[in-house]
């Protein structure tokens, strides 16, 4: 067991840390001081700069290739770099969903040609992903989806209705599972199709998540023609009629490392503590002190984990159906944290500010990439072992 | 001993919640959000007054119905569970009874800092943007009602759209000071602590219903979602958390209205175990109903955020807790 | 709404607070100072004698008819001798699953002779009921019951076994549903019994709870003859084969208002505001403060509750299913206010002691009696509605 | 970087672990609630000090294996998961490296009252109904190492009879007192946090097993009870808590071994933590045994009870709470 980080990682971390440092005070600069949400038009457009300037540097994609955009960074320089980027209070990413969600499933069953021509561009945020899953009756149960994908020559004839896509307004592309063979049920008879949103009869709708920000959107696919090839290669990813499987690498990265780094929590824990010696904490606030402390330890102790998770990931042990733990860990620990806020700011908390805003968002985390609920019976039935209901 | 609320009582409260039912819906709760400052519908609160809702407290002899807290709990609850989007809790708790004769058959909405400023300097007027009167806690430690022409007011974006809050700016004179004798301003605070409280009941109640209804009707996986043991479980702790936080409420009307010796706790205790119910609830009802909820096209959220916004107004749990504590010799 | 008291219950509470006050510490004198625990067999008779005293002063079964040994005290009395019997610190009653749990059946449904005979008795712990519902493989789920009552000529013949009979060492009678009608399934086919304990071929073999006292019991049947009347009148409660419905009006009363008065639980919350007080909780567990505050409340709106309930009851209004929230509320309430007491007491909460025994059998309260798990179906299904599963 | 414990740590664990199965089971847990008092079966014990196990963290030169904290975690998590009735953490993680080569070899048994003296006055002494010494804090706030023969001894009852505690009346003397830096005292006191946290790892662990053992065998409205939603969700939640506590135990062991500047907070972290971890589960695992737990034939209680005595022993976790919140300038 050796916790200490080699000269190269703590050259990389001084690197980045520089860089975020300089670079974010010039993007707010040039958003005029305050950027707006990117969940807005107006703040989405801010973020591309932000990813352009990530991109340049290449920062965008450290973990990837240099071909692609990256710098082949190891996965322990990935954790470094997520933790330096939120400590410095740079944004969520417009493009996580892209580079977080897709990449990783380009990465594995993609061909050369998807991922020299996808990968690129996204890195660059050139094309911006949002992804096609839910549908208004399918939530949780993702494989009831109705959305149909029928072979037409050349290509795909698209109807149905997805939702809930994040940031769908503002995206370029769409990933999404379709059924694909009508004869099947469930889990068979989808594909996992890439989806230009410009296409003809593709109608995208904005609506406002729950803090008002037009952070959803729902798609309505009209009889749209997806041909077997565009500019980025097929616009089929794996086998056709596998898209299940296909998507669940996918989900299981949106559970595991990839999407929700310890980084971005550290990060609000830390605010949390500044929080509350602002307010004077210790004095206005004791009752709180002790769940103040343990939710800054839920963090901390998220951090110690994923280093052991990351050791066994490298040594070929990768984690499996724990990350549903993972996943239970930080929604929670990012609506506690949220919810300590507020207490410390009192009535002030009605105010809109960053705080509420973030407790809006924590919100959400207990329900989107499977519910807390779905997870807590992952844990059960895949780590522990307990029968199938 | 007799813990239940009079035939009078009830049809007051069936009428209120009849006249809300058609005028302060969910769509007019949303109107609220947009309309410009001084230009919200007024038929809820119209109707309120003219059923005597808003004058309730203030004694027969100076024009009003001369009840107690007693037999308006029920009418601040129906007010909750509607999601009104108007200061009943500062008017016809607080400054009705304040002012008497000067506010009987008026009307008027009357919003108030009383329930915000915890500390001087960072308070926020919710209701401001639409008042006809503003009942402020003055620097010189009394209360004056002061009217929107003579106060700068600067509308303020707070989570609850609908709670119009304004920031605002104004000088106190000698004549905005409200004269009125220190333990009349206390009794008000308290009632508008209690007040407050029963529209978290009421809001807990709807927020538990919408949630019932949507879990009973919505399938995943094959089956409604509601036959699912986890999603039971959330709601039976909503519904627990209710069933006894409702009850501390009732009692606090009880205490006050009696002037019972244990008021000031009663009625920290009602205002801390229907905050708690309410988020408790609120939790729940956006869990149970997943993404649908956690969008404002759907209407759980004007709800839910009057929820956090009151369970923080008027002393959070906390704080009541803290005033229990002192009563309890801890 | 009026929520004083008369002057006649102000009366009887005055007269019940002075009479346990004298004769609680005649009793303990009598025991050597520190009666024993009623779940050993050194307890429970030292218990009996106290029985025995409450009897003689009709405070036994307050709300009994006078011919039954009662004071035909309301409801209300009820609940203020209950809140007095507490706050005096009286032990919990060895008779309380005879004078709670069955003698309500027997009120309901039992015949004028076996109200004449089993009550009296009952009232002055001459006969001491333990309840036998559970067995080794039916716990939550009574319905699968397996011990059986063959008719035979003049009576009934018992084989099986029961467990988890509190208290079922020291007593001399059980209640119970056996399978009459074995080609019956489930609910159907019960009979609810009166069994002495003293019949050839009854064995018993006490053991211990968690806290080490022998407050269980399994009850071996093996062959046992039960004629169709004895002593006591029939022997069967109810009609033959309909046991389920007789035993559900018992398990109603269980979970609701009779078992589990609020003046227990105000008991246990003032004596943990004077652990506060004792080891200096403002200064050296201000954490705790918060919690321990709202502990109080909920004892304290426990006792709101059931002002609001027993005003309903009482104009014709009873609380139907919504008795599960009670269990709910007063068991997850009891193990708070232990959890807390164990907490102040730091590093001595280890040692043998009342909180540390109480704190054991606080934890009981959510698995009997219908687990919490089974109460919050219920509540539910029926108090919300919500669909079966 | 690499989080993993090496080979040797490894197999040291499965050694130990392979041992305790043996000498340490259920039914030898249970004997030690009720043998004599220094009657208890030490084999167990034995193979531990055969192995090396309780000099393991006593410098080679004097006599022990050189190990460090991060090499003997895992003796401690498995003693925890056996539930052994003997004093390990007072004998291997705080005597033995503080006495050296007096105690190397020796196997002997130190009870102390390091981990439940909170206050003066008040403390006992668990384990010293059977040890062959006792290091006793002494009220010249110096270290005492007493022979049993030289203090009396009255066995108090605890929780978990298999605890064996004593008060102990004891005279401090010029030549009972150790001769020790402070500083090596107070890492003596940090070990034997983390070592008391790593025990409640392992306790963790085994109720956790034995409850999805039971639940998954378990048949109740014909299904098996570990298939219903709330089972599953009461075992996932103990999970969760133990899936975190785990590597902050683990890294509190790095941090103690390399003497990092954070090593008092992270050993801190790590009780707090892996108290409120074996609390949790011990939680959950009762009630998801229902009645059958709650009886002393079945085994689940020797191990729940040892959780309950250890969560609170060497500081609660409000107290290391309390700590950390110093390290964090709060």
């Amino acid at each position: 067991m050796d916790l200490t980080w080699s000269d190269e990682e703590e050259a990389f971390r001084a690197e980045a840390r520089g860089w975020l440092e300089e670079n974010l005070a010039r993007w707010r600069e040039g958003c005029g001081g305050s950027p707006a949400s990117g969940d807005t038009a107006e703040g989405f457009a801010q973020q591309r700069i932000w990813e352009e300037m990530l991109f340049d540097a290449r920062w965008a994609v450290v973990s990837w290739p240099e071909e692609y955009g990256g710098r082949a960074a190891s996965l322990w320089e990935w954790l470094i770099f997520e933790e330096e980027y939120y400590r410095a209070g740079a944004p969520q990413r417009i493009t996580q969903n892209g580079i977080f969600l897709l990449a990783p499933t380009v990465f594995e069953v993609g061909t050369q040609e998807q991922r020299d021509r996808i990968l690129p561009r996204m890195a660059a945020a050139q094309d911006l992903w949002c992804q096609g899953w839910s549908e208004p009756g399918s939530g949780s149960d993702l494989a009831s989806l109705r959305s149909t994908a029928r072979p037409v020559e050349g290509g795909w004839m698209l109807d149905g209705q997805k939702t809930w896509t994040t940031r769908g307004a503002f995206c370029t592309h769409l990933f999404g599972l379709f059924r694909s063979d009508p004869e099947q049920e469930r889990h068979r008879g989808l594909t996992y199709l890439l989806v230009p949103l410009d296409l003809d009869g593709i109608t995208v709708r904005g609506f406002s998540r729950l803090d008002g920000d037009t952070g959803f959107a729902e798609v309505f696919f009209d009889g749209v023609f997806l041909p077997d090839s565009g500019p980025l290669g097929a616009t089929v990813l794996g086998e056709v009629g596998r898209g299940w499987n296909v998507a669940m690498a996918t989900t299981s990265s949106e559970r595991g490392l990839t999407l929700r780094s310890p980084g971005r929590f550290m990060a609000t824990a830390e605010r949390l503590l500044e929080l509350w010696r602002a307010v004077d904490g210790a004095t206005r606030a004791p009752h709180l002190r002790d769940r103040v402390v343990d939710a800054w330890m839920r963090a901390e102790a998220y951090r110690v984990q994923t280093l052991a998770v990351v050791s066994e990931t490298l040594a070929g042990n990768p984690p499996g159906a724990a990350t549903s733990l993972v996943k239970l860990w930080w929604s929670e620990l990012d609506v506690e944290l949220h919810d300590l806020a507020l207490q410390l700011l009192a009535t002030e908390a009605e105010l809109e500010g960053p705080w509420s805003k973030g407790w809006q968002f924590s919100l959400s985390g207990p329900i989107y990439a499977g519910t807390n609920e779905i997870q807590r019976n992952i844990t059960a039935e895949r780590v522990l072992g307990l029968p199938r209901s | 001993m007799d813990f239940r609320f009079s035939e009078i009582d009830q049809s007051f409260r069936d009428g209120v919640r009849a006249a809300l039912d058609e005028r302060s819906s969910p769509a007019a709760v949303r109107a609220a959000w947009d309309a410009a400052p001084g230009a919200t519908d007024r038929s809820a609160w119209e109707a309120l007054a003219a059923m005597g809702a808003l004058d309730a407290l203030v004694p027969e002899a100076e024009g009003g119905l001369g009840l107690d807290e007693r037999s308006v709990v029920l009418v601040f609850q129906e007010a909750g569970r509607a999601g009104l989007p108007d200061p009943i809790v500062e008017t016809a708790a607080v400054a009705a009874p304040l002012l008497g004769s000067r506010y009987a058959g008026s009307g008027a909405v009357v919003a108030s800092d009383l329930g915000t400023s915890a500390a001087p300097g960072t308070s926020f007027v919710p209701w401001a943007a639409d008042a006809d009167h503003l009942l402020l806690g003055g620097p010189d430690g009394r209360l004056h009602l002061v009217a929107p022409g003579e106060a700068r007011l600067e509308p303020v974006a707070t989570v609850d759209g609908s709670r119009r809050a304004c920031r605002v700016e104004w000088e106190p004179s000698p004549s905005s000071a409200l004269d009125v004798p220190a333990l009349a301003v206390a009794r008000a605070r308290e009632r508008g602590v209690l007040a407050a409280a029963a529209l978290l009941v009421g809001l807990a109640e709807r927020m538990l219903e919408m949630t019932v209804g949507y879990v009973a009707q919505r399938e995943q996986f094959g089956a409604k979602i509601g036959s699912f043991q986890a999603v039971k479980h959330h709601l039976a702790d909503a519904a627990l958390a209710q069933e006894f936080s409702r009850p501390a409420v009732h009692r606090a009307a009880w205490s006050l209205a009696t002037a019972s010796a244990d008021a000031e706790r009663d009625v920290s205790m009602a205002k801390a175990m229907a905050s708690d119910a309410a988020l408790v609830t609120a939790r729940a009802a956006l869990q149970c109903h997943g993404a649908i909820g956690y969008t404002t096209e759907y209407d759980l959220h004007l709800y839910m955020k009057r929820a956090w916004a009151l369970a923080r107004a008027w002393g959070d749990a906390a704080a009541h807790r803290r005033r229990v504590a002192r009563s309890l010799e801890m």
